[in-house]
């Protein structure tokens, strides 16, 4: 068979054997809906509980903080929508930045044509925000701030603690989108004084259409699933119990594992950075050199445009992304990349390749290998390399 | 996603390159959708009798430039003027809705060339009436669907 | 092993092996993000496209009216927020009844708290509305009728034709909730006259966590998760794609096998319910007696309460519920079963058995025999009963 | 869901039924939240020597009546009149929160039956001080967490 070499881990993972194994029993055995008193549902509560338990733990939450969704999608905008809607009478000014998924963006976009105000905070060259410009953009109707933990197309780390200190100093509360961040970086949520957030399971080897948020006790926050009394009372519908069974799996495998699995991917990451920054002239790194995400490698390729790289390295089985696997519906160039200051033109030229688990030295190199010939092949290609051609 | 004939010509893209003293050179499509297309001819008494190109964009952005240079080799340059987006795109088995856009930017190239041959001849082919290669449209649709 | 009967299908069903093997791929074989290009997420837009296709086929509706939710819950509150939100400017008055799931009941009642207004039609005796009532309660700012098409508790199907044709009369949205009717009624869209249409793949023998709406195209309604372009930018959110296959098969096989499904349930519904009314005094049938969910039955078992014979039931292996799964978290007697008219006190005493395709006649047969002596003994500590035994 | 001394009070109650001629009745509850207790006893000498309840109710309801009558049986009006719901509630292992009202239930239904015993002997009980078996909570809360 021909050589598959997955690195597009922050799309999405393949589920792991063991979680697998974990939910097999709830889809046709222990099928029982939660809710019901008899014996193929009664189990269920507690299978849930056990979940929530072992995914609070990971956090150092507490087992009732933990509310479980359907994707991180709706995590956001439960986050978002839910404190909006409880604190209305408060005010309705919001803060996040201009680098938040779409999930994010969107809902704070919807509730800006409902009658709030949204503060997008600029990133620098890294994606990093800046804590000054945070706290001159709190005013006394501020009643959220939103910022995301990790970002999913450049990796770079916000600093969590400080914007939980400024938070908590002005009485507001806080959101962290850490989809991405979750399994890759330790989390502790006292200590860094999260109220609210968002994750999902299929970006940590579990399954998909699951994702919880984090609601610290005394959170002012509504539902956006009215309906039945589940999840105490605060987010509808039939438990989806394998799912969550799923998620736990997938939690307490990526807690256990999470320091060999920082230094492997750390390890491998600036491999990948190195060998291609070394070998392909016209490359640069997008996102913070060290804050970032450890499988998280982003870089520019000059002159050329990132789907037909994408297409290229398909075909010598080398799976990849270039910008947010959410937004390659949309042929503009990435929210992301446009904040961090680069041109159009560069920003087309992305192309982000996410390490996990299941990846090897060998796939590293495998990548060095490819990725140079076909760099070139496209520049020969480009009309925008002509320019630079002499100089070389 | 794509059809073999689009992979075919993304992977062996006919006639890339440069003409040296080409006889007329078009560039159409910018950098802030993703898609440039630059084309050379070679006119000889009204026959297109070489073409390259160059293009920095999607697979289909680079299938559609060497299909239409494909499609207008050999032809007089009043055929060329005759070339359709949705010839080019039929000719490729199909375009995904969403790269319809990049049929139409290698029917533009190819008439921008033709433009620059008749401007620099001091020529007139009533195909071009009315067709001014700086009014493009920066904002083309894409055609993603819209909502209803 | 000791003998286990289920009778809760409405509650939730075991998800079918064949829909198991369906899935099972997509977990970590072909598990990438549909949006990516490469071939781990490639092939997964074109396996949602052909369970979009499939389902839609089996409603008469076309591939691109049916958008995929993360349950029941979240498509009806979608229906309807959505539907609110679109046409705030045309009117802020919504019809529905008193007997929908709570899925519906608490999604009005937050719009009511938000502005709107509601009128909850009255149901009789058997649990259907009145069609005169329902014109009279159309106002010039009524903007959606969301009328369920069977009950989940008490099984009782409206005249969702007329309702149709009343809404297009008028020009109004209508939305149903189909999730317990779907798979147990043959639905056409067209025929009658639905333009939202909720349902729940775990209700058909599919997984959890996995719903859709059904938007008839030109239907004005507004996202209620936003973010990623997925389901045509109208639901944002990584695609479920394993569940989505697995609601593809579930109806696939629905779809296929509807006509035996009907005539099979209808045939053990009728006999249970002869059995137990022959069998036990005092003792009622809920619901229409034959425009009802072919295999629902509803009883009321005076002088007794539900739980008490939930629990002696699932003693002797037989698993069923006692007014609606989603709300046995409340003490408070079944809404539903207030509306036909019951009092608390007889309300208390209900029994949902729902049968499905793995029910036999061997446990309808065994509940008949199981069920009188639990009554009887639980009556003999009743103090209602005390009242009665005289005359019996 | 429920412990095994719940499962075995419910599956098992002592105590099930009706004294003729009983020195004292009582009754809480009512249909609206679905629970009815009913208690008779037996006093001779101040001291418990029979006591019987009939309940219409969950099992919970059911398992703290019957072990209310055991914790009663044999023991002094003036005991009896001491039990609380949390010891009715530990001796059955613990209920689920959602049940808790259950054995409020069940301490109410001695009280009731005290009560009427002392009505109809012209007795004072000073633990029966400001009990008003009428103005029993219609809607008592059942447990069921709130939201913050
Ligand atoms: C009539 C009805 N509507 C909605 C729902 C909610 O569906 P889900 O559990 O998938 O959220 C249910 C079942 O719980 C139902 O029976
Ligand atoms: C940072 C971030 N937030 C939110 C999401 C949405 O999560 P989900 O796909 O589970 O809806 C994603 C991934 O798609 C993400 O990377």
């Amino acid at each position: 068979m021909k050589k598959r070499v997955y690195l597009d881990y922050s799309a999405t993972t393949p589920m792991k054997k063991e979680v697998l194994d974990e939910m097999l029993p709830f889809f046709n055995v222990q099928f029982g809906n939660p809710s019901s008193i008899h014996c193929f549902g009664r189990e269920n509560k507690s299978a849930i509980d056990k979940s929530r338990g072992i995914i609070a733990k990971t956090l150092n939450a507490r087992t009732e903080e933990i509310f479980f969704t359907g994707g991180g999608s709706e995590a956001d905008n439960w986050a978002i929508k839910g404190v909006a809607s409880a604190l209305k009478d408060k005010g309705k000014h919001i803060i996040t930045t201009k680098i938040e998924h779409h999930a994010v963006l969107h809902t704070c976009e919807y509730l800006e044509k409902n009658g709030y105000e949204v503060t997008y905070l600029n990133v620098d060259q890294y994606g990093l925000i800046d804590l000054e410009e945070l706290k001159a953009a709190i005013r006394p109707d501020t009643i959220l701030i939103s910022i995301m933990f990790a970002n999913n197309e450049i990796g770079t780390i916000q600093p969590i603690k400080e914007i939980g200190v400024i938070a908590k100093e002005n009485n507001i509360i806080f959101h962290t989108d850490a989809v991405q961040a979750y399994g890759n970086v330790v989390i502790d949520v006292n200590e860094l004084g999260i109220d609210l957030m968002s994750l999902s399971a299929h970006k940590i080897y579990g399954p998909k259409g699951i994702g919880l948020l984090y609601i610290r006790k005394g959170t002012k926050i509504q539902p956006i699933i009215h309906g039945g009394a589940q999840e105490r009372r605060r987010r509808a519908g039939t438990e989806n119990v394998p799912a969550i069974v799923g998620f736990g799996k997938a939690s307490e495998i990526a807690s256990e594992g999470i320091e060999d699995h920082i230094s492997k991917l750390t390890y491998l990451r600036d491999r990948l950075i190195n060998g291609l920054t070394e070998k392909i002239p016209y490359v640069f790194l997008n996102g913070h050199p060290t804050k970032r995400l450890p499988g998280n490698v982003n870089i520019c390729i000059q002159y050329i445009e990132g789907e037909s790289l994408l297409l290229s390295l398909d075909m010598v089985g080398i799976a990849c992304s270039s910008g947010s696997a959410c937004t390659s519906g949309s042929l503009d160039p990435s929210h992301v990349l446009m904040a961090i200051g680069l041109t159009h033109e560069v920003a087309h030229g992305s192309l982000r390749l996410t390490i996990g688990d299941y990846t090897s030295e060998d796939d590293i190199d495998y990548v060095i290998e490819q990725l140079p010939p076909i760099v070139e092949r496209l520049r020969q290609m480009s009309p925008l390399y002509e320019k630079v051609k002499g100089g070389n | 996603m794509y059809s073999d004939k689009v992979m075919d010509h993304f992977t062996n893209p006919r006639n890339v390159g440069e003409i040296e003293n080409a006889d007329a050179v078009g560039q159409v499509g910018n950098v802030k959708c993703g898609d440039i297309m630059k084309m050379y001819l070679k006119i000889d008494n009204e026959v297109i009798v070489d073409v390259k190109f160059k293009t920095f964009g999607c697979g289909s952005a680079i299938a559609t430039s060497s299909m239409a240079t494909e499609m207008i080799k050999g032809k007089t340059v009043k055929e060329a003027l005759n070339l359709s987006n949705r010839a080019v795109a039929e000719a490729l088995d199909g375009l995904p809705p969403v790269k319809m856009h990049c049929s139409v930017l290698a029917e533009q190239a190819v008439k921008s060339a033709i433009y620059d041959y008749a401007q620099k001849n001091n020529l007139h082919y009533e195909e071009l009436d009315g067709y001014n290669p700086n009014e493009e449209d920066d904002h083309h649709d894409h055609g993603v669907e819209e909502e209803d």
